[in-house]
């Protein structure tokens, strides 16, 4: 098991925006996060990865790990990874220092070894080059490599965001709505590189409106809606839920 | 862009170089340094139309060893490190000697270029005691020592006034923490009063009633304040105004037609420490006069910094040459008769006698027959 | 003695208060530090000044106390409101959307220049507020209050509760506050944005010019470099209240009066203006929004 | 459509007269024409210097340079340092005064531009730490007769320390809030100094500190300053640039990116902004202490907000983040009021308006940062 | 009696006098992202239209680009038969185009009453501004209820109602709803659209961005699908309602 959250509810005031969800995720699979705008996916993932912890519940990673009261960064390290719904790359960086940045919390050279530029920064430096062009070529980014990030198109913001996220080596990686704003053949590409990033060992959440990625590709969908959890299943399974064509579509009169 | 950036450049640069290029022309060059510009404005200017006067007067006269005689100003804005930047502008065109700085804290940086370059300085504001104790045979003042003043302040209180319970302001400077101190050490050192209370006050405030109103607490006879005018005006107003009757006196920095002027009726009464009666000395009507027609009403340290300049030009005058060493050694075999009365320096460059008198302010009748606010000099 | 520290802290903080409500109208705005407002006080009190010394040019000097002061009143503040405005107009408009210092920077620079611009066309002199009212004033028990803090405290109240009216009762006022809530909202509705920032510049500066000339009247002394210790008190009292929040800045103004005024007199007056400050820092670590305030949204 | 703009240049020029009046009487009207003229002649004057321009961009010589000159940047290094090592000998004291001072406060500016520029935390009281740095060369010299080079480490390493101690507690506000708190921390520190008579003196200052010596050698003339100052201005910017290029450089920048995604990098926020608040204080202690050993005498009045303010402007005006838009800057604002000092009184008027300008005309900096590009070659084979 | 006006106005034109906005071939971008790649509608005088999508499809910049917040980077936006691409937001609000934001945008430290009488900013007809202040009260009663309390303490659907009652207050003849049931309970969307239909009775031309499709469609007359910054359907409500399109739209296919 993966991930395990535990009957957790956020409040922002006297608004629940999640209650009581429960949630197992397991090892190498694709997991879609649907529902309707408002229903708390967004939420669930800050409460995982630390930005912005939940009221009550527990999260457990890896058996035996509670992320709960945890840093975003010392979850970082732990091995989760994540990108944002509107996109918050490092603009003013290159596509290659926006992935050698993930590799932060996988590198440790201190002050005084950058001043002095020893011998273990400079290769430990080399490594985070070779691995920032690495993701860079998985991505498919190599050519904008030197480019600042906010000059790139859209779509290709977000495979930097992506790439980003896996300099940081996550066994979990959370995409919040990867596809939002990409062109049908972006999207067909955002499909197959998520399917090589699950082939990589990687367990991929992501949250997605384009159902089209989210049925393709999805092993398993949790469906939230006015922050509970109403349904899980396969695509198929979740298709067909009355429940969940309601939250979508509306009832009818 | 690029071109902006050339241009800003290239203004830069040519200001620079037209700045610190030496004019080799028939001159004699004296410098005024003080701060012109900033929150001290008055006082520099105060003392650049001092020395402003006398230059215009030696100049009438033929200028000095056949050579005209013109001021270079250097504004230091009372921060220490444009003094010394100052002080180097200076040794650069070229001085002779240099009539500076206002402040103690600029005085005392500036002083050790001078001593490089042995340009002789004369502070005509600069009392802290430190100034002259540093063992340099070109550094002199006209004004006296924080050290001195507070002595004689603290003696008129104790002995002409009889008062017995004392409360010390001072504004956190240099000059008027210095003064405050050396009254406070000089009470002290009599049994015949004690100090009820001692406060520094901020600068420029406005607002000292809180501190006031505290001071009220303790029922003090008599205020004394180190510090210059307009703090001296505010305090002895608000003084008034909570309703307090103790006595205000204080050193030479208040003595300001500004400061009856701030504190109205309400300055009456109060003692001032300063040199002696100008009207009674022979050079000073003069300068008094001429000073009010050419720039207005006479600032504090107008008189000293005419008088520096007049002994500074006629030292250069006597040693005939303008070397500094020369004119240094001048300075201290001088015995002028200046405005401010007979000047002779000690070897640490302190004035000989520092000839301080207390001044009252009192109701004058003026010619118009009206009633006019004035220094008096306390008999 | 309390008493009297009381009396002595209200009439200074309800000056600073006058100034605060300038910064904050303009943060609550633009969300920005008008590092300038400080010496639009400065030279509010300036203009008083001239305007009493324009009166006794024309041999007006001798009318009645009150008339030459509400001449220096609204001279000093006509004035003052153009030149928030123009500044405005010229040195921060053209800065909307500019990286976030870029304003701050030119403000300063306008402070610069203003500060220099008074001190070469008005000399370097202290300027002395001609005497009008008798320094004496009531006995309360063992303090005093003079005449001019009773003026200072009824025109800073008559002010306030004028801006307050204004900003609650009016359509102007109205849009004022819904600009600086949601500015794009504020579009939405029809809102003159642009028209409301010159009107907020107005005003708070009209006020800091009244301020001006209650201190020149107080004190009796003015000089070019006022604005700047008293811009950063009226400042910091703005935060304490909760920078954006008009009732917070006349609080927060009262508050840094009577801290400074109570400190100075029962604790060291030598580190008055420390106090202003340790309480900014405290409250900022321990309540970032000040008093009243709100937590402010994150800017990006 | 001309009349109209003429009409609208005409009125901006009465309407500022009208402004002037009550300070200025009479002599606002002659403000008032002399602002139309020059408003009305700009568009004119804007001509020449676009004609001025031309001819200058078609000297080629200077674009092939300035293409050299990114090619090969370790050469224009030499040069720039060489130009800088023989540049006091063709100048006059003061002159070199000037440019020691220029030198100081490129050390505070790289510093500051590491907290600010780099790192995006507006502090505003910077200067306190250069005062740590200041007196703490001057109490060590005067109570225990600790040189100035020993000083220097431990000056530095006090502000820095000052710089954790003052980060701590305010780093989690953000934007404004922090500038506010360090504005009030600068304050107080100057403050305390000032009122502190039993350590530091008061307003009397510290004086008798020892000028810095090597061996028998006193560094005494501006040009010994010069020199002992360009190495470290040299040091400050190795130390920067290799900061700024390294893990810890990336981390600051980004969290003046995007904090919380830098947080979600992996990247502990609250260290790397003590870190980049220590290294900023640390800097300012370097500077703080070579100013007490070149004044031998430091005083509070050194040591007001306006410094800070002065810093900071350097770095906004140069180029935020950017090492030689921040130099630029800092030569720029230590420059300009020198080459005003024949305008007397109109010198800071001028100033302050040049700034205001200045930022109106190019917000973004002199010299805005850019990132670094990377030769991806040898890792590509 | 102003229908009529209208009427006559436009025919002087020679427009076709029942459509009250017309978009041709606008394209939107911000920076980089295309958001609208060329779409075309029109609105009918007096009728609720609804734009329907996905998140993300653009519909909300769809509205941004007609009230001026966001400039149209290619095509017309015609209402009453003139361009109003340049026109700035305060202008469109004088002619009579309201908005009702996605997430209400009421100010939150301004009382319900003074909300409301922001919406009418730019009238100055005091009788007229009242009238319409019953109006809105008769329209929501809890308003009323309320009408002291600051904008910010209200719930949600109260919230929603006042931002309707707001941009009604500007006597708009062309309403502009953006997702009006966002976050709100079941319960009250009903309520919402009940006052919606109710709304329709006046002289109000309404276009409905819904993302709860289903009950957008069952008050509207007509439809527009929107996906990826195009539109993908129009048709009549009632037929759009039918169609299978639309849910794969939602659902994927």
């Amino acid at each position: 098991m993966m991930l395990e959250v535990k009957s957790v509810s956020k409040s922002f005031g006297g608004l629940k925006a999640l209650d009581a969800i429960d949630l197992s995720i397991h090892n190498k699979k694709i997991v879609g996060l649907i529902g309707p705008n408002g229903a708390g996916k967004t939420t669930l993932f800050n409460c995982i990865t630390g930005m912005n912890p939940p009221t009550t519940g527990r999260i457990i990673f890896k058996g035996s790990i509670d992320l709960v009261g945890k840093r975003p960064d010392e979850i970082a390290r732990l091995g989760m990874a994540r990108t944002f719904q509107n996109i918050r790359l490092f603009s003013d960086m290159t596509a290659l220092e926006n992935v050698m940045v993930g590799r932060h919390c996988r590198s440790k050279t201190g002050l005084v070894g950058a001043i002095i530029r020893s011998k273990a920064t400079v290769i430990e430096e080399m490594k985070i080059v070779k691995k920032g062009v690495e993701l860079l070529k998985f991505v498919e980014l190599m050519d904008y490599a030197n480019e600042l990030a906010k000059n790139l198109p859209y779509g290709l913001q977000r495979r930097l965001e992506i790439a980003r996220a896996l300099a940081t080596e996550p066994v979990l990686l959370f995409l919040d709505e990867p596809a939002a704003g990409m062109n049908p053949q972006e999207i067909f590409d955002l499909m197959q590189l998520i399917r090589m990033i699950r082939d990589r060992g990687i367990t991929v959440i992501l949250i997605e409106h384009h159902m089209k990625v989210v049925m393709g590709i999805c092993e398993m969908i949790v469906v939230l809606n006015y922050g509970i959890k109403i349904a899980e299943g396969s695509a198929d399974e979740i298709k067909n839920n009355p429940k969940v064509i309601e939250a979508y579509l509306g009832k009818e009169e | 862009m690029k071109k902006s950036l050339i241009i800003l450049c290239a203004f830069l640069i040519g200001g620079l170089i037209s700045n610190c290029q030496q004019k080799k022309e028939n001159l004699t060059k004296i410098g005024v340094c003080a701060p012109l510009t900033g929150d001290q404005a008055k006082m520099g200017n105060d003392i650049l139309n001092g020395v402003k006067l006398a230059v215009e007067e030696w100049n009438t006269k033929g200028g000095i060893l056949g050579q005209r005689i013109e001021i270079a100003t250097g504004d230091d804005r009372h921060d220490p490190k444009e003094a010394i930047s100052v002080a180097h502008k200076m040794v650069n065109e070229g001085v002779i000697g240099v009539i500076g700085h206002f402040n103690s804290s600029c005085s005392i940086p500036a002083s050790f270029v001078y001593h490089d370059a042995s340009i002789p300085q004369i502070s005509p504001a600069s009392t802290n005691p430190q100034l002259t104790s540093q063992g340099f045979k070109n550094v002199f003042r006209t004004c006296g020592r924080d050290d001195q003043q507070g002595s004689i302040g603290a003696e008129f209180v104790i002995n002409e006034l009889r008062k017995k319970r004392i409360a010390v302001l001072h504004d956190k400077t240099t000059y008027g923490q210095g003064l405050a101190d050396e009254f406070k050490k000089n009470i002290g050192k009599s049994n015949r009063a004690s100090i009820v209370a001692y406060e520094g006050i901020v600068q420029g405030s406005g607002d000292y009633k809180a501190v006031l109103t505290k001071l009220k607490s303790r029922r003090p006879e008599v205020v004394y304040f180190g510090g210059v005018y307009p703090e001296g005006g505010l305090l002895v107003k608000q003084m008034r105004e909570l309703g307090m009757k103790a006595i205000f006196v204080s050193g030479d920095g208040v003595i300001d037609p500004e400061f009856l002027r701030i504190a109205g009726d309400a300055a009456l009464g109060t003692f001032l420490s300063f040199g002696p009666s100008v009207k009674e000395i022979p050079h000073a009507r003069h300068f008094i006069e001429s000073y009010e027609e050419k720039y207005g009403e006479i600032g504090p340290y107008s008189v000293y910094a005419y008088d520096a300049a007049n002994i500074l030009l006629s030292s250069i005058q006597s040693a005939g040459s303008t070397d500094g060493e020369k004119i240094s050694e001048a300075i201290h075999n001088i015995r002028h008769e200046g405005a401010l009365g007979t000047i002779q320096f000690n070897a640490n460059g302190d004035v000989l006698v520092a000839p301080y008198i207390f001044w009252v302010v009192k109701k004058i009748k003026t010619e118009d027959g009206k009633e006019k606010l004035n220094f008096v000099p306390y008999t | 003695m309390f008493l009297q520290q009381l009396i002595n802290g209200l009439t200074v903080g309800s000056v600073y208060a006058l100034i605060a409500i300038g910064y904050t109208m303009v943060y609550g705005i633009l969300e920005f530090i008008n590092f300038a407002h400080g010496e639009i006080y400065m030279l509010g009190a300036y203009l008083g000044i001239i305007a009493i010394g324009l009166l006794t040019a024309m041999g007006l000097g001798n009318s009645s106390a009150f008339l030459l002061l509400a001449f220096a009143f609204i001279f000093a503040m006509v004035f003052c409101a153009f030149y928030g405005v123009t500044i405005e107009r010229l040195a921060y408009r053209p800065l909307r959307r500019a990286p976030r210092l870029a304003p701050l920077l030119s403000a300063l620079g306008v402070s610069i220049f203003l500060q220099n611009f008074v001190m070469v066309t008005q000399g370097t002199r202290n300027k002395v507020f001609p005497q009008l009212f008798a320094q004496n004033g009531f006995d309360l028990g063992n303090a005093k209050i003079t005449y001019i803090q009773i003026m200072i405290l009824v025109t800073s109240i008559l002010l306030m509760v004028g801006l307050t009216l204004f900003v609650n009762k009016t359509k102007m006022g109205k849009a004022m506050r819904a600009t600086s809530q949601d500015q794009k909202m504020a579009y939405l509705v029809g809102i003159d944005v642009n028209r409301v920032i010159s009107v907020t510049f107005l005003i708070g500066s009209a006020l800091g010019a009244a301020a001006g000339v209650m201190v020149a009247l107080y004190y009796g002394l003015v000089n070019f470099h006022i604005g700047y210790t008293a811009g950063l008190k009226a400042f910091t009292a703005a935060v304490l209240g909760g920078i954006g929040n008009i009732p917070g800045a006349m609080l927060g103004g009262i508050i840094l009066g009577l801290v400074e005024s109570l400190g100075a007199g029962y604790l060291s007056s030598e580190y008055k203006d420390a106090y202003a400050f340790i309480i900014l820092v405290l409250l900022l670590i321990f309540r970032p929004q000040g008093i009243l305030g709100e937590r402010l949204k994150e800017r990006s | 459509m001309i009349k109209n703009k003429i009409l609208e240049k005409s009125i901006w020029a009465l309407w500022l007269g009208l402004l002037a009046l009550p300070f200025m009487g009479k002599k606002a009207g002659i403000l008032a024409i002399a602002i139309l003229l020059v408003i009305l002649l700009l568009p004119l004057l804007n001509g020449l210097i676009a004609r001025f321009g031309i001819s200058v961009s078609r000297l080629n010589f200077l674009s092939s340079s300035a293409n050299w000159l990114k090619t090969n940047k370790k050469m224009a290094l030499l040069i720039l340092f060489s130009f800088a090592a023989i540049l006091p000998l063709f100048m006059n004291r003061y002159f070199v005064d000037v440019a020691v001072l220029c030198g100081i406060y490129i050390v505070l500016a790289l510093g500051l531009n590491v907290i600010v520029g780099l790192t995006g935390l507006l502090a505003l009281g910077y200067i306190a730490f250069y005062a740590v740095g200041a007196y703490c060369y001057a109490l060590l010299w005067t109570h225990y007769h600790i040189n100035f080079w020993l000083a220097l480490p431990i000056g530095t390493a006090l502000a820095g320390v000052f710089g954790v101690l003052l980060g701590s507690p305010v780093l989690r506000l953000r934007g404004d809030y922090l500038a506010i708190v360090t504005l009030g921390f600068g304050e107080i520190t100057r403050i305390v100094l000032n009122n502190w008579d039993e350590l530091t003196r008061g307003p009397n200052g510290i004086l008798g500190i020892a000028r810095p010596s090597i061996g028998d050698f006193i560094i005494k003339q501006p040009i010994h300053y010069y020199y002992l100052i360009l190495a470290f201005v040299v040091l400050t910017i190795f130390i920067t640039t290799r900061l700024e290029h390294s893990r810890i450089g990336r981390a600051w920048v980004a969290i003046r990116e995007d904090e919380v995604a830098a947080a979600a990098c992996g990247v502990n926020v609250t260290l790397m902004k003590l870190l980049a608040f220590a290294t900023g204080a640390a800097f300012a202690g370097l500077g703080g202490v070579f100013f007490a050993g070149k004044m031998i005498f430091v005083s509070p009045e050194s040591f007001t907000f306006m410094e800070s303010v002065m810093v900071l402007c350097m770095v906004v005006l140069g180029g935020m983040g950017s090492i030689p838009g921040v130099i630029l800057g800092a030569i720029a604002l230590i420059i300009l009021p020198e080459a005003l000092r024949q305008f007397q009184f109109y010198r800071l008027l001028m100033f302050g308006g040049a700034m205001a300008l200045m930022m109106i005309i190019r917000p973004q900096g002199l010299i805005p940062s850019q990132r670094r590009k990377m030769e991806l070659e040898e890792e590509n084979g | 009696m102003p229908a009529l006006y209208l009427d006559i106005v436009g025919k002087k034109r020679g427009v076709n006098n029942n459509i009250i906005l017309k978009l041709e071939d606008v394209k939107t971008s911000y920076g980089r992202i295309e958001a609208l790649k060329g779409i075309s509608l029109f609105l009918r005088k007096r009728e609720i239209v609804t734009l329907i999508g996905a998140n993300g499809a653009g519909k909300t910049t769809t509205l941004m680009t007609i009230c001026g917040i966001v400039k149209n980077s290619g095509g017309h936006i015609l209402f009453d038969g003139e361009d109003i691409k340049e026109a700035s937001p305060q202008k469109l609000v004088r002619r009579g185009i309201s908005q009702v934001p996605e997430g209400r945008r009421i100010f939150p430290r301004l009382s319900v009453i003074e909300n409301l009488e922001m919406g009418a900013f730019i009238r100055n007809d005091r009788a007229g501004i009242r009238s319409d202040l019953e109006r809105v009260y008769s329209l929501f009663p809890i308003l009323r209820e309320r009408r002291k309390q600051k904008g910010g303490t209200l719930s949600g659907g109260e919230q929603q109602m006042l931002a309707i009652g707001r941009a009604l207050m500007a006597r708009p003849r062309l309403l502009l709803l953006d997702e009006p049931s966002l976050g709100l309970a079941p319960m009250l969307v009903e309520q919402i659209f009940r006052i919606i239909e109710e709304i329709k009775q006046g002289e109000v031309t309404i276009l409905l961005v819904e993302q709860n499709a289903k009950k957008a469609l069952s008050c509207a007359d007509r439809g527009y699908v929107l996906e990826n910054g195009l539109i993908t359907l129009e048709d009549t409500a009632s037929r759009l309602l039918e169609n299978e399109k639309v849910k794969a739209s939602y659902l994927g296919a």
